[in-house]
């Protein structure tokens, strides 16, 4: 597996959406809305928000070589640069940023390489995209990686993130009848 | 002959024989038991009674005191037959069973035949309670036994054929005296017209297993795949009944084999030898319960064959031999006259 | 046809290898431990309910009420209350509720607590159909325990 | 070998099978849509038993989440304290004294091997043998013997800590690893006598349940999955951590894609943790067992972190979203049951209801671990 061409398509996916990104950066007038002094001190300490794009990290610090923040359309793309790469789908998840109004939702991809060989060493890519919290969707991966499927389904019951075009969004862990998103960070227990 | 002490006989061998059925039945289960936590180094039932002696018969206490439930939805009349039909069949079987040279109840000249065609009533049993609970894994099971049945009475039969022949008789009682004398006079070693002697033997045991639905061939009642086969639906004393009639069809099953190859009551050692010579009973039960402890001793050691590799064994292997030790043993009879 | 004997004879091989191997544990001597006639000693280790440790100098407990135990068990079934008396240094403690049906014997406490006042019991035998079985008043027992 | 192409689905119906059945182990059901005895479609309903560690993770602080690593997979909770603890060593550049971390290989290893051996106990039990199940247990109990003499717990060990163990291993618990090497070479031999080479087993394993490389792949599949497709990928090479490196020792890899191939891949992988545990008790160095300087409140620096460590069924990976306070801003668990058994719907079609069955329990399913 070419590991730089990888990157550097993702990057230059990632660079694409550039464009999009300043008006999503634009959106957090939170700070302004700061309702205690204390928590809009803390908040001008707290860095900005991260920008898109591809940023390779340190493997021994954060346990990924690659991180990518793409905007929610070009997940699909970056599921298919991996998948191309013969990549394989560890997790799905995400994060409810609730100061912020968005959600993470975050890919995790990996390599299954033969150890024994230069090619076969470690390589784990995470993308994340953020989108805004309310009526959260983003397309669904699980035409490209099958297994995306309950990983998807699993995100979507615990943050009421909605993946379109998925074939079955329906609770998976959770019993049917449920009515809320437990890892959410409004949800306070039942 | 006078017909009331006929029936006086006929009465006191068929509680007999009832009674002898549910005891082997009963304290196979003990032997079973035991037998299992011997192979995985345990204990086996050991509360009730020295050596637990006493839990066949607290376990048959248990099951007739349960309430008999019967499921909503199942063929009723049915449902209640077929443990009664599985268990009639396997008492009958024991009427032609020559246990030695006097003891008999019935000494009918087509005892073996008699056998064959009880034996085979039993999978309408299994075919009827699997039909009837209507439940999925029951149908399914009882697709299954009907197939595995079908499939091992055809080499069963032409192995029987070949020591019939042999014998020149159906008369089990005349088949076990043409093996009088020593072992070596025994139709498991190829002394005695079937130079295949000892692959037919094994084969008729293979037959027997799989006829008894017991492992590697329980695929009727495979508890990992359909939860409890033909009998899901059954509790209590129709489970009791099944349960019986499974110990019941091995002891004829061992029987069978102990007739059919191992001399029946006849002793191993030339009868000139004082004492261990001597024929009798006793050398009938002894073969009789090695037999069965070799089922419980296969049971514990094998994992379970799946419908394929059963038909595979039985179609491919099993139907073959035996249709080439018919015609074999055939022809040496032909030739040596 | 030559694979055909061969794969005959390969397996009825291995099913009397299977059957070798059985039969030879059959004669073994058995391993299970009979349980209400047999019982083992526990490992000095071994994790059950915590207790108060019983000085045998003083003859009480040396717990000082920090709460330390409590306010590390993640599950919550700690309950520590020391009150403050005149003429004692420190609190005086006066409840150690533990609530055994929530514990996951993790450690915690133990390990939180700095003057070591508590300890794992050895007591493995506690099924009980009543919930109540299991809240221990610690404090009591330590003064019970001779 | 088995599978039969279907025209349409006129004349199925649906099983269910479990959530009660003796096949799944656990409380996984699985609407199976049969035709006759063939499989159509296999759907795993799953989340009978979930409970929602990753919201415990948020509402307890770092070192309360403790406990909760060794009730996700049961059978082999050591592997995920050890993944656990050691992300928070990442996050928090915590050192492990090297005593520590050679406790920690042995101690896992040792909690691998007993846990494929309640997998090679089910999985038989599967099949229909019942006896080897027993043989199993009887070489488990001298692993949970070991293990309790010194966790003091038996199945839901929770040993680890920040930076070290709780506490120290003695010299019987070393001897006594040793002695069980040299037992278990020879159980492993008797093992392959009695159910490797037996040839009704073999006809129930052998180009059974195929799952390739591919597959593996798109659904993330991980452990015996992956390495019985002829991937050499496991995560204690991939990405090393603690000691491992220092050990020399093997991945086995099978290509045949089939039960049996995965049923070998655990059974060397015994073989191999033996390996490491005899090295580990030969280098084990002298000294503390606990960092002398962990901080007392974790509170980690914001940002995710990411951990993965192999476990008994695959890689179990971590992801953590820590803001700087003492509790986990998000805690993702990944574990590798849940990826492993998604794929069981696609690889189950067209399979007869026993292969199935036989496939399920060579996947090796904890079903905690799947539901969370």
């Amino acid at each position: 597996m070419d590991r730089s061409d990888v990157i550097q398509k993702l990057r230059s996916l990632a660079a694409e959406g550039m464009p999009d990104e300043p008006e999503e950066v634009a959106a957090p007038p939170v700070e302004e809305e700061g309702e205690e002094d204390a928590k809009a001190k803390k908040k001008k300490a707290a860095p900005e928000p991260r920008k898109n794009g591809l940023l390779e990290v340190s493997h021994a610090e954060k346990g990924v070589h690659v991180d990518v923040q793409l905007n929610a359309d070009q997940v699909v793309a970056a599921a298919e640069i991996v998948s191309a790469a013969g990549m394989a789908i560890d997790a799905i998840t995400g994060v409810d940023w609730m100061k912020d109004k968005e959600m993470e939702v975050i890919y995790d991809y990996c390599y299954y390489g033969d150890y024994s060989t230069e090619d076969g060493k470690a390589f784990r890519i995470v993308v994340r995209s953020r989108i805004p919290r309310e009526e959260a969707t983003i397309p669904t991966i699980s035409h490209i990686f099958q297994g995306a499927n309950w990983h998807e389904r699993e995100t979507f019951e615990f943050f009421d993130i909605n993946f379109s075009g998925h074939p079955e969004l329906k609770r998976l862990l959770l019993p049917e009848d449920v009515d809320f998103f437990p890892l959410r960070k409004d949800f306070k227990g039942l | 002959m006078d017909v009331g002490v006929n029936l006086i006989q006929l009465a006191i061998y068929l509680g007999g024989f009832i009674g002898f059925a549910a005891l082997n039945a009963a304290y196979l289960v003990w032997v079973e038991r035991k037998g299992a936590a011997r192979f995985q180094k345990r204990v086996g039932p050991k509360e009730t009674g020295p050596f637990g002696l006493l839990q066949p018969p607290v376990d048959g206490i248990k099951l007739m005191t349960k309430q008999i439930n019967i499921p909503e939805g199942v063929d009723k009349p049915l449902f209640i037959l077929a443990p009664i039909i599985s268990m009639v069949p396997a008492i009958m079987c024991f009427v032609t069973v020559p246990y030695s040279n006097s003891i008999v109840a019935r000494d009918i000249n087509i005892g073996l035949l008699l056998i064959f065609a009880f034996a085979s009533v039993n999978i309408l049993a299994l075919m009827l309670a699997g039909w009837s609970s209507k439940n999925k894994y029951a149908v399914m099971s009882s697709a299954r036994v009907v197939s595995q049945n079908i499939a091992y009475e055809i080499p069963m039969l032409v192995i029987a054929i070949t020591i019939v022949m042999i014998s020149g008789s159906l008369n089990l009682r005349e088949i076990v005296d043409v093996q009088a004398g020593a072992f070596w006079n025994w139709n498991w070693l190829p002394f005695n017209g079937n130079f295949l002697g000892p692959i037919t033997f094994i084969l008729f045991y293979i037959c027997s297993l799989a006829e008894t639905n017991r492992a590697p061939f329980d695929l009727g009642e495979c508890e990992s795949e359909l939860v409890a086969g033909f009998h899901t639906e059954y509790g209590g004393m129709g489970f009791g009944l099944f349960f019986m009639a499974e110990y019941a069809n091995i002891v004829i099953g061992a029987s069978l084999v102990t007739i059919l190859f191992l001399g029946g009551w006849y002793s191993p050692l030339p009868e000139s030898i004082p004492f261990l010579g001597a024929s009798g009973i006793w050398w009938f039960f002894a073969k009789m319960y090695f037999l069965i402890w070799t089922v419980v001793w296969i049971r514990w050691t094998f994992p379970r064959m799946t419908v394929w590799g059963l038909l595979n064994l039985s179609w491919k292997i099993l139907i073959p031999f035996s249709l080439f030790n018919l015609l074999a043993s055939a022809g040496l009879l032909k030739f040596l006259g | 046809m030559a694979g055909y004997f061969k794969n005959i004879i390969d397996g009825t091989m291995s099913l009397i290898s299977g059957m070798i191997i059985t039969n030879k544990v059959c004669w073994q001597k058995d391993i299970t431990l009979q349980y209400p006639h047999q019982t083992i000693k526990m490992t000095p280790r071994y994790r059950g309910h915590i207790q108060l440790v019983k000085d045998p100098e003083t003859g009480t407990h040396s717990c000082i009420s920090c709460g330390m135990c409590q306010k590390g068990c993640p599950s919550g079934c700690i309950t520590v209350k020391g009150e403050k008396r005149e003429g004692v240094k420190g609190k005086v403690l006066v409840q150690y509720d533990l609530d055994f049906t929530t514990c996951s014997l993790c450690g915690q406490c133990v390990e939180n607590c700095r003057p070591g006042a508590i300890e794992f019991s050895l007591e493995y035998n506690l099924a009980s159909p009543r919930k109540e079985d299991y809240h221990f008043d610690l404090l009591k027992r330590v003064e019970e325990q001779k | 070998m088995s599978s039969v192409p279907f025209k349409d689905k006129l004349e199925t119906f649906e099983l269910n099978l479990g959530p009660q059945h003796p096949a799944t182990h656990g409380v996984l059901r699985v609407v199976l849509t049969m035709d006759g005895e063939y499989i159509y479609d296999a759907e795993p309903v799953i989340g009978y038993i979930h409970r929602m560690h990753e919201k415990m993770g948020e509402n307890r602080t770092w070192a309360q989440f403790l406990p909760n690593l060794g009730r996700l997979d049961y059978l082999s909770a050591l592997s995920y304290n050890l993944g656990y603890v050691q992300l928070v060593e990442k996050m928090m550049h915590i050192e492990v004294p090297e005593r520590a971390e050679y406790i920690r290989v042995i101690t896992t290893e040792i909690n691998r091997i007993a846990s494929h051996l309640v997998w090679l106990g089910a999985f038989v039990m599967d099949l229909g043998g019942f006896t080897p199940l027993l043989y199993a247990f009887d070489d488990r109990e001298e692993i949970l013997d070991l293990l309790e003499a010194v966790t003091g717990s038996r199945l839901t060990y929770c040993y680890f800590r920040f930076g070290g163990c709780y506490n120290d291993v003695d010299d019987d618990f070393l001897q006594g690893c040793l002695k069980f090497c040299k037992r278990f070479y020879n159980r492993i031999d008797m093992y392959h006598k009695l159910v490797t080479g037996n040839i009704i087993f073999r006809q129930r394993m052998e180009g059974i349940g195929p799952i390739d490389a591919d597959m593996c792949r798109r659904y993330g599949a991980t452990g015996a999955q992956l390495r019985g497709a002829g991937v050499n990928y496991d995560v204690r090479k991939n990405e090393p951590y603690s000691v491992y490196p220092e050990m020399d020792f093997d991945i086995p890899v099978y290509t045949e894609c089939d039960s049996m191939a995965r049923y070998m891949v655990r059974m060397d992988e015994m073989v191999q943790s033996l390996r490491i545990i005899e090295q580990a008790v030969a280098k084990i160095p002298e000294g503390p067992v606990k960092a002398a300087k962990v901080p007392k409140m974790i509170k980690p620096a914001p940002g995710d972190y990411y951990h993965a460590v192999e476990a008994g069924r695959g890689t179990f990976a971590i992801r953590a979203v820590s803001d700087g306070k003492n509790k986990a801003y998000r805690m993702k668990l990944r574990s590798p049951t849940y990826s492993n058994i998604s794929l069981f719907r696609e690889a189950s079609r067209g399979m007869l209801l026993s292969d199935a069955l036989a496939m399920m329990g060579s996947l090796d399913l904890v079903i905690p671990d799947i539901d969370r």
